[in-house]
């Protein structure tokens, strides 16, 4: 036993703490417990990590039963696997940066105590979903963070967008849920349990399915639960309005961790989507298919904070390509490094909001000398995600790149173009933040070291953390992904990131305004990327509106008032009718009263003589 | 013979009958009334019930219709004024007697179809001793009970028709 | 006398009690009421502490004698399925009183005590193990529920105390001459022995007959849970009621439907109850959907958590036609779950409804600001009433559709889409009600929670917890009874569609 | 004397026409007496009939029923009687018609 | 054959001990009427409330020395004992609370209570009665003082056309009865019930058009009396017109015995033609309950509303009647018993309310009672319950008994017609309850003077019996199973 059941306890005490006695306890005292309980998990998973070492088998942890359903028992078991650590260490070390992060960015806000709290207990949940070692554990999880990040996005509920957004997330979450949740109890219908340990070992004993079957089925399932959360086409669009919230929330759950889940489920199902090849390839497509689309958008988005939301989506869409074209390491390690360099962009972009107040490039500009280390940090992170060589995003995409090339190698070329894009509107963001003259703001000073501190952490992280080999680490759990080192393919991708650097450089610094002339050019097709494709529009019209104004006009108005309520009313004014016919009987006439009588008696007499009549 | 007397009053009693109901004249329909009291008396005699044939004349044509005009005359009711209607009665009356009365007979017919006539004399039961012994052996409990009736009768007449006028 | 009569007697003392109390001395009144409802819980918490999982049959079983001829006695017991509404009943009445505390300020001595006879009548059925008492206390129930609803309810309150009254009573009506007719087959009513009888195939109708008894006592259940589209009296019933009748009719009233589906229409009619399960179950999940969509669009609270029952309650009846021990399991512990949460759900409103004096979604706005605690408890409820795990709801719905996807996939497939339209009514009311800036006149009435209101809150708070991680407590009994319902409908019926046994099963 | 009577029968059919005849007699006439009278007429039919049919058994029995129904039909009168008397007095007028302020 | 044997032997005078007390207090009343002073009202209440009290004592001698009387003419058995004590308890319960209603309306004589004595007398006698024409008398006396009792207030208009109305469609559907009489008796040459059965069950059985004949006419007669459907036309009008406490005294005795003398003529004389009118007596209670409840939603005159709630309940003991089993004759014995207490209870309480000369009798009037007159509105909610139908009041187990005895006999639809009707039924109920508790107080119950304790005493006594019947039914339904075995 390492009492793995330690790691997300801490960030649940934390929560518990804050979020009970919050209001009464000092800012210092918030801190101490919010940090130190996010340091704790922290230490005790490398302990248990240091103790496990080198974990050739996961290592299960029985704690007991939450449901005991008919024969079956769903417990609360814990499992600890190679998979499993690299997204502990991910989740509790980006994590730990970010909460010291927030100590300086949210100092002045208002809910501290809140804040915190919601933090905690997303870092609960997510290190639940991590560790479970059944379906319905990392359901649990899974709805969990879902949660959290509602509670953060919504953290300034006053601003109507904040709460809107907020729902936003959740419902198109529950979207994605109610997918998973299908898919579980078609797991549990076919294997009568839940727990991975018995799955998988018992789908790898299936034949691959050629064509449609339950483990398709499964696999897709759960694929719409992961589009959900992982925000890939079509269920993506709650995540640029997620950026509503504190931007440490979307550095941490937005960008590095709570996102990524859908990428470590694929994952962790690898064996499932192994043996359901079409569902593993609807994998790839999406994946393929939003990074390319929502790189798209993020080459016309002015708000820093959207610019990167894209980027997250993007990006994602690669871990999921990787996956789908089945090298899950990859995609794991794309997982990785994306943490670092993404969080990076977002805290350092957090970190300009802080200076400035001021989230919309076009008014920004010239920071360099203001803000260095800021500057420095994002341009590291801004590399990383390029794929400029030798940088942590480097190896990772060309890992998934290479993996692609060798399933399809259009979806090759498209990643590539893809690439060229990232780099693009990531420097473009970096070259009108930092570059140029200061558009429109006075005064901006450098974040405290409290914030700059993770920053530099954060950077040498995306500039090094390629250098452990995920893919290699993670072979065990996964089939080597094929498709030997070509050097050529890893040229090209590297160039690519190259060349949108410098087309970069040149709308947005050689040549200022081509930009501007450019895009009038393009005319409608850039309006429509500008617009996004007015995915949202499209979604209000053709879902949201029918489902609400039907349920008012025709469900609420029609069928309950209309219908069903007039039918009871309508046999109730019946009866009514009836009484009133029948009271014409009681004219008050006695000679009509008589000729009642007589009827009676006539029909009475003739019924009878009919020999009884029923 | 009989046959024939039978006749006669039966057709007494018919048409004073239809006379009871045709009649506006409410003294009108009581003097047919005790027409066909009279001629009932009649029939009684010629199915041999000498007893009640008497008490038909004595107690129901002399004293219960003499109340009968003495009230009609009291509150000198004059011909009826036709006030408002009964569609029912007026509209269902006269099939649904035809039907009452066609029922009965048809009944009648069905349940004595024995041809033999009547015969005067044949039946010697009702002579007041006969009557009379049956009133106070075998049924002796209704008998005291129609003196409760009457009391109630003459309890209740004295009841509604007290004026307090007269205390 | 044992202690479920103890349990079943002090209420009615209570109410007897009450009545002849001086109408005058009010404090006094509640005092009393409250006390006798917190010992009537206490008492029962003595049941779940003595209910001996496994055991066969009943428990705590009183058997009298009441009426000779017919054959009616006085036949209560307990087991697996009514320990827990029991306990239900028994906890949310001292929580209804704690919440009229203040809210019911006239005729307290006539609310009080009717609020206690509500409560006999509600244990009693639960409880009955003979027809005709079964019948007599679900008739009982009516009665008071028909004047917390008509006398203390708001605007429309007659209206909607009449058409209670008199949904129920042609629903109760047809039940009774099911039960008649079924004595004049059985020559007992008796629960237990007419068990014994269908299960030895004593019983057997002509098909005919099966199904009209079981319609019988099918429609007048299904009035009450209340089943797509028999449900109309419960909204009006809602809005018009007082707070603590609401709760009560929520989270306890609309079980006894459920109740009496799994005690009666189950295990005596098994053949006719399969041979209509698909179309019950059609209803069950045009009701989960229909009245989730409905819900999402009123304008009126508690119209809004009116229809969410709608939604929730198909939930229950799915689980039930499932023929799963899944669906049965998950159906028994969705009552629980729905009492619990909708119930919390009721008195929150009701809060409100004391504060701002309107239960109208668009009088709010912003109360998160003056009012954090209250913010913060109400999110956590909806969010239980939403499904979200480790909060009680989630359990009970996934048992559900679990045994529906045993059943018949699609049928899970259907009834999940409710899922996410929960989330969608419970947030989108929780931020048009509290999220945004307060306006003055919201901001300068709401305030924030008080203790008696905490006291109210906090079992329920504690128990969407327990339910929602800690199963184990209250799974066992319930899962041993509804083992036994479904064997007892698997009895001499020729099972047509056996249940689909996975196909890929491996884990031999 | 002894010429060929009728059938019992027909004695039994003047009864039913005059019961019926009676009847008409209720619902034709509009003056509360006359409806009375009518009623009188139905009993006397009644009458007719038990007569007949002690005559057909050969029982007394018949005779004392009929002689019962006067005696009621006597006391009935008694009480109508009285009964009219108090309408009269309210509304000076016997018109049946006049009477149903009683109704829907 | 000599006079000796039809002699009454003693035990015969005590067999019909009640009728002869209620006669003989009648009597004595009615003389003591005649030369007591002043303030003689309240003291000869008094005698006759002593009076129905002994006959109810008697009405157990009577039972205890059970046997025919007057060479069989009259039994005191089971059946009869049963009625007797509904009609006699019905009688008294309508003295108790008629006397304030008189002195308010300043009619408080020695006749009303003489009247009342001889009609509960008569109704005794139609439950004991063994042939027709004792039963025919009998329920003359019945009839003709309740005749008078309803046009007892001479000088109001609404209650001269009561009796008028009464009076005239009594004595018509009486000639229907006569002449149903004269037929039975044509066709068996009796008119003794057991001769009846025996010629009809015998091996030569009478001409059946005679026989079914008499039947449809002797069913007109009681239906008539029991106000069935379409025979319950006067209802309605005599209710409304006759003063409050006879109303409830004609919903009650009067239907009660009629009930009585319709089991013992159709389940002893013609239970062997049963198949010639059970199609009948099946019309006609659906007819009633639905004309009876259906005609009363729309009331607004509560005694109006009443008189039809007691033609709906006529029906529902129709229904035991169309059973023709013994369970269904228990279940209609029990039904009345039950009915009697839960209706005499409602009227009382309308006749406290409706003050002098009956000016408020409206539902309407009611508003706000609940809260004014707490004790008075809680037991007349608890009678309207118990007319509903709702379990542990005597109605619950009087609708249970009768349909069950219909079910039993395998009258399935008109069980489930019936009971619908019921739950139709709730809504005219419902609306005085909700009038009472959930409308605002009118002026009708400002002035209202607190019940007297007369009036209380009938109120409680009502209730008592209603509950008792709706929670330890077992001891009268038992009495009554045992009982309702007729000719048998």
């Amino acid at each position: 036993m390492q009492q793995l059941w330690l790691i997300p306890l801490f960030p649940l005490l934390g929560f518990l703490l804050n979020g009970l006695l919050g209001r009464r306890l000092s800012k210092a005292a918030i801190n101490a417990v919010a940090v130190g309980a996010v340091l704790a998990s922290f230490l005790w998973t490398l302990k248990v990590l240091g103790a496990l070492w080198p974990l050739e088998a996961p290592h299960l942890e029985r704690y007991f039963t939450w449901i005991q359903a008919d024969q079956v028992r769903i417990g609360y078991d814990l499992a600890l696997d190679r998979l499993s650590a690299v997204m502990l260490l991910v989740v509790t070390g980006v994590g730990l940066l970010i909460h010291i992060y927030s100590v300086g960015y949210m100092a002045q806000e208002g809910g501290y105590y809140r804040f915190f709290a919601y933090l905690n207990l997303f870092m609960f949940f997510m290190l639940t979903l991590v560790l479970a070692a059944n379906f319905l554990l990392l359901f649990v999880g899974w709805e969990g963070v879902g949660l959290c990040s509602y509670l953060l996005i919504g953290f300034w509920f006053l601003k109507a967008s904040a709460s809107n957004a907020a729902n936003k997330a959740f419902i198109v979450n529950r979207v994605g849920d109610f997918g998973f949740s299908l898919a579980i109890y078609l797991i549990f219908a076919n294997f009568g349990t839940l727990d991975f340990a018995r799955v998988f070992p018992a789908v790898s004993r299936q034949p691959v399915e050629s064509g449609w079957g339950t483990l398709t089925a499964i696999g897709l399932l759960l694929l719409v639960g992961a589009t959900g959360k992982s925000a890939q086409i079509p269920l993506y669009v709650w995540l640029p309005d997620a950026m509503e919230g504190p931007t440490p929330v979307s550095a941490l759950i937005h960008a590095a961790t709570m996102v990524t889940a859908g990428v470590y489920m694929v994952a962790r199902c690898s064996a499932i989507y192994l043996h359901a090849p079409a569902a593993l390839e609807a994998v790839a497509i999406i994946g393929l298919l939003t990074a390319f689309f929502a790189a798209t958008i993020g080459i016309t988005q002015f708000d820093i904070k959207k610019v990167f939301a894209y980027s997250t989506i993007s990006q994602l869409g690669y871990m999921f390509l990787g996956a789908g074209v089945g090298a899950f390491g990859a995609a794991i390690f794309h997982l990785w490094t994306h943490a670092f360099f993404k969080a990076l962009l977002f805290l350092g972009a957090g970190s300009v909001i802080h200076a400035l107040g001021e989230q919309d490039l076009r008014r920004m500009g010239g920071l360099r000398g203001k803000t260095p280390l800021t500057f420095w940090t994002l341009l590291c992170a801004a590399l990383s995600i390029s794929g400029v060589p030798f940088t942590a995003g480097f190896f990772s995409k060309d890992e998934i790149l290479l993996a692609a090339h060798h399933h399809a190698p259009w979806m090759y070329w498209l990643g590539t173009l893809t690439a060229a894009m990232t780099a693009f509107y990531v420097f473009r963001a970096i070259f009108l933040a930092f570059f140029g003259e200061p558009r429109g703001w006075r005064h901006a000073h450098e974040s405290p070291p409290v914030m700059t501190l993770p920053l530099a952490a954060l950077a040498a992280l995306s500039l090094a953390g390629g250098y452990f080999d995920v893919p290699g680490f993670l072979a065990p759990l996964f089939p080597a992904a094929a498709g030997h080192h070509q050097a050529g393919l890893a040229a090209v991708a590297a160039g690519a990131g190259l060349a949108g650097i410098a087309l970069a450089w040149l709308f947005y610094v050689a040549r200022p305004g081509l930009a501007e002339r450019t895009a009038a050019r393009l005319g409608a097709l850039y309006r429509l990327v500008y617009n996004k494709y007015f995915v949202d529009e499209l979604y209000e019209a053709a879902l949201l509106r029918p489902v609400v104004e039907g349920s008012r006009r025709l469900l609420w108005h029609k069928v309950d008032v209309g219908l069903i309520d007039g039918a009871v009313n309508g046999v109730g004014a019946r009866a009514c009718g009836v009484g009133g016919v029948l009271r014409l009987i009681q004219s008050g006439n006695i000679r009509s009263y008589a000729a009642w009588v007589l009827l009676g008696s006539l029909v009475a007499l003739l019924a009878a003589l009919a020999g009884g009549s029923r | 013979m009989d046959g024939l007397l039978f006749l006669i009053f039966a057709a007494i009693a018919v048409v004073s009958g239809l006379n009871v109901v045709l009649q506006r004249q409410p003294i009108a329909s009581a003097l047919s009334l005790v027409a066909v009291m009279g001629s009932l008396a009649m029939l009684y005699l010629l199915l041999g019930a000498q007893f009640i044939a008497a008490v038909q004349v004595i107690v129901y044509a002399g004293a219960v219709m003499v109340l009968f005009v003495m009230v009609i005359m009291l509150l000198n009711a004059g011909r009826e004024r036709s006030a408002g209607a009964s569609l029912m009665a007026s509209a269902l009356g006269v099939p649904l007697l035809a039907g009452l009365a066609a029922a009965l007979a048809y009944v009648m017919l069905l349940a004595f179809p024995d041809p033999r006539p009547v015969r005067f004399g044949e039946f010697r039961e009702g002579g007041a001793a006969q009557v009379g012994y049956a009133l106070f052996t075998r049924y002796l409990l209704p008998f005291e009970l129609t003196s409760v009736l009457v009391l109630i009768a003459i309890l209740g007449a004295v009841a509604l028709a007290w004026r307090e006028g007269r205390k | 006398m044992n202690l479920l009569d103890a349990v079943l007697a002090l209420p009615l003392a209570g109410f007897l009690l009450l009545l002849a109390l001086p109408r005058e001395r009010e404090e006094a009144l509640r005092r009393l009421a409250l006390a006798v409802a917190l010992s009537a819980f206490l008492l029962s918490l003595g049941l779940a502490a003595g209910y001996r999982t496994g055991a066969a049959g009943f428990q705590f079983v009183t058997d009298a004698a009441w009426i000779s001829q017919p054959k009616i006695r006085y036949h209560v017991g307990l087991d697996g399925l009514s320990l827990w509404l029991v306990l239900l009943t028994t906890l949310l009445t001292p929580v209804g009183i704690l919440v009229s505390w203040r809210a019911v300020s006239r005729r307290v001595k006539e609310f009080y005590a009717l609020f206690l006879l509500l409560e006999f009548g509600l244990i009693g059925v639960f409880i009955a193990l003979d027809l005709v008492l079964f019948y007599v206390f679900w008739e009982v129930s009516l009665v008071p529920m028909y004047f917390l609803i008509g006398v203390w309810g708001h605007e429309r309150r007659i209206y909607a105390a009449v058409k209670f009254f008199l949904f129920t009573m042609a629903g109760s009506v047809l039940m009774l001459a099911g039960i008649i007719y079924l004595y004049t087959y059985a020559g007992t009513f008796d629960y237990t022995e007419l068990l014994r009888l269908e299960s030895s195939g004593a019983l057997h109708f002509r098909p005919t007959e099966g199904w009209l008894l079981f319609l019988a006592f099918f429609i007048s259940f299904a009035i009450k849970v209340p089943l797509f589209p028999l449900h109309t009296w419960l909204p009006d019933a809602h809005v018009e009621a007082p707070t603590a009748g609401s709760v009560m009719l929520a989270s306890v009233m609309l079980k006894m439907g459920c109740y009496g589906l799994l005690r009666f229409s189950l295990p005596l009619f098994p053949q006719a109850a399969r041979d209509c399960a698909p179309w019950i179950v059609a209803l069950a999940i045009a009701g989960i959907i229909y009245g989730a969509l409905v819900a999402l669009v009123q304008p009126n609270m508690k119209k809004l958590v009116a229809y969410t029952s709608v939604s929730h309650l198909g939930f229950v009846v799915l689980g039930i036609f499932t023929f799963t021990p899944l669906g049965l399991d998950g159906a028994v512990y969705q009552m629980v779950n729905h009492g619990i949460s909708t119930g919390a759900l009721f008195i929150l409103v009701g809060y409100l409804y004391e504060r701002r004096h309107s239960l109208e979604i668009a009088d709010y706005g912003g109360v998160a600001t003056p009012a954090p605690n209250l913010a913060a408890v109400f999110m956590i409820t909806a969010l239980a009433s939403a499904g979200l795990p480790t909060l009680n709801n989630f359990v009970g719905e996934y048992l559900v559709l679990q045994g529906a996807a045993q059943a018949d996939f699609r049928w899970a497939a259907l009834a999940a889409t409710g899922v996410i339209l929960a989330a969608g009514y419970m947030l989108w009311l929780y931020q048009r009600v509290f999220f945004g800036a307060a306006p003055a006149d919201v901001g300068r009435q709401v305030y924030d929670l008080g203790r008696r209101e905490w006291a109210a809150m906090l079992p329920l708070l504690a128990l969407m917890v327990w339910l929602g991680t800690a199963t184990e407590t209250f799974l066992p009994a319930i899962r041993d009874t509804n083992a036994r319902i479904l064997e007892q409908t698997r009895s001499n019926v020729e099972v047509r569609v056996e249940l689909r046994r996975p196909p890929l099963e491996v884990a031999r | 004397m002894s010429a060929a009577g009728v059938p019992l029968a027909w004695y039994l059919i003047l009864g039913a026409v005059l019961f019926a005849l009676g009847a008409a007699g209720f619902l034709f006439r509009r003056n509360i007496i006359t409806m009375f009278m009518a009623i009188e007429l139905m009993l006397n039919a009644v009458n007719l009939t038990f007569v007949a049919l002690a005559y057909y058994l050969g029982q007394v029995d018949g005779l004392v029923l009929a002689f019962f129904v006067m005696v009621v039909a006597a006391a009935e009168a008694a009480v109508g009687l009285a009964i009219i008397l108090t309408v009269f007095r309210n509304r000076a007028s016997l018109g049946i018609d006049e009477v149903q302020s009683l109704r829907n | 054959m000599t006079a000796a044997g039809f002699l009454p032997g003693g035990v015969e005078f005590l067999r019909l001990l009640p009728e002869i007390l209620l006669v003989l207090a009648g009597t004595l009343v009615m003389v003591l009427e005649g030369i007591g002073g002043r303030r003689r009202g309240p003291v000869l209440a008094r005698l006759s409330l002593g009076a129905l009290a002994a006959a109810l004592a008697a009405a157990f001698v009577a039972h205890r020395y059970g046997g025919p009387a007057f060479s069989g003419l009259a039994a005191s058995d089971g059946f009869a004992t049963f009625f007797r004590v509904v009609v006699i308890a019905a009688g008294g319960l309508v003295a108790l609370f008629s006397g304030a209603y008189l002195r308010r309306e300043s009619a408080e004589r020695g006749e009303y209570y003489a009247l009342l004595l001889y009609s509960v007398a008569g109704q005794c006698l139609m439950a004991s009665a063994a042939e027709l024409i004792v039963l025919f008398i009998a329920l003359e006396i019945s009839s003709i003082a309740s005749y008078v009792l309803a046009g007892y207030l001479r000088s109001d208009r609404r209650a001269n056309e009561a009796a008028v109305k009464y009076f005239l469609l009594g004595s018509f559907a009486t000639a229907f009865l006569l002449y149903g009489v004269a037929l039975i008796y044509g066709a068996t040459g009796s008119t003794r019930l057991a001769d009846i059965r025996q010629a009809l069950a015998g091996p030569l059985p009478p001409p059946g058009a005679l026989v079914a004949a008499a039947a449809a006419l002797l069913f007109v007669g009681f239906a008539f009396k029991v106000s069935a459907a379409p025979f319950q036309v006067w209802a309605p009008d005599v209710y409304q017109g006759a003063p409050a406490p006879v109303a409830a005294f004609l919903s009650a005795g009067p239907k009660a015995a009629a009930f009585a003398g319709l089991l013992r003529v159709f389940l002893t004389a013609f239970e062997p033609v049963s198949e010639q009118w059970e199609g009948i007596v099946w019309t006609s209670a659906l007819a009633t309950m639905i004309i009876g409840n259906f005609a009363a939603l729309l009331q607004s005159n509560i005694k109006r509303l009443l008189a039809y709630s007691s033609i709906a309940h006529a029906g529902y003991v129709m229904v035991a009647v169309a059973a023709h089993s013994a369970v269904g004759t228990a279940a209609a014995m029990f039904y009345l018993a039950a009915y009697v207490a839960m209706n005499v209870g409602a009227f009382a309480v309308v006749s406290y309310f409706a003050r002098r000369g009956e000016r408020y009798v409206n539902v309407e009037d009611l508003a706000g009672l609940g809260w004014r007159q707490p004790a008075a509105a809680a037991l007349l909610s608890l009678f309207l319950l118990s007319l509903i139908g709702v379990p542990l009041t005597g109605g619950f187990f009087g609708k249970f008994y009768v349909f069950k005895a219909a079910l039993e006999a395998r009258l399935v639809w008109l069980t489930v017609l019936g009971l619908l009707n019921s739950a139709v039924a709730a809504y005219y109920y419902l609306r005085i309850i909700v009038v009472m508790y959930m409308h605002e107080p009118g002026e009708a119950v400002a002035d209202l003077p607190a019940p007297g304790p007369a009036l209380k005493a009938t109120l409680w006594a009502s209730a008592l019996a209603t509950l008792a019947l709706g929670i330890f039914p077992s001891r009268v339904l038992e009495f009554a199973a045992s009982a309702a075995a007729l000719g048998r």
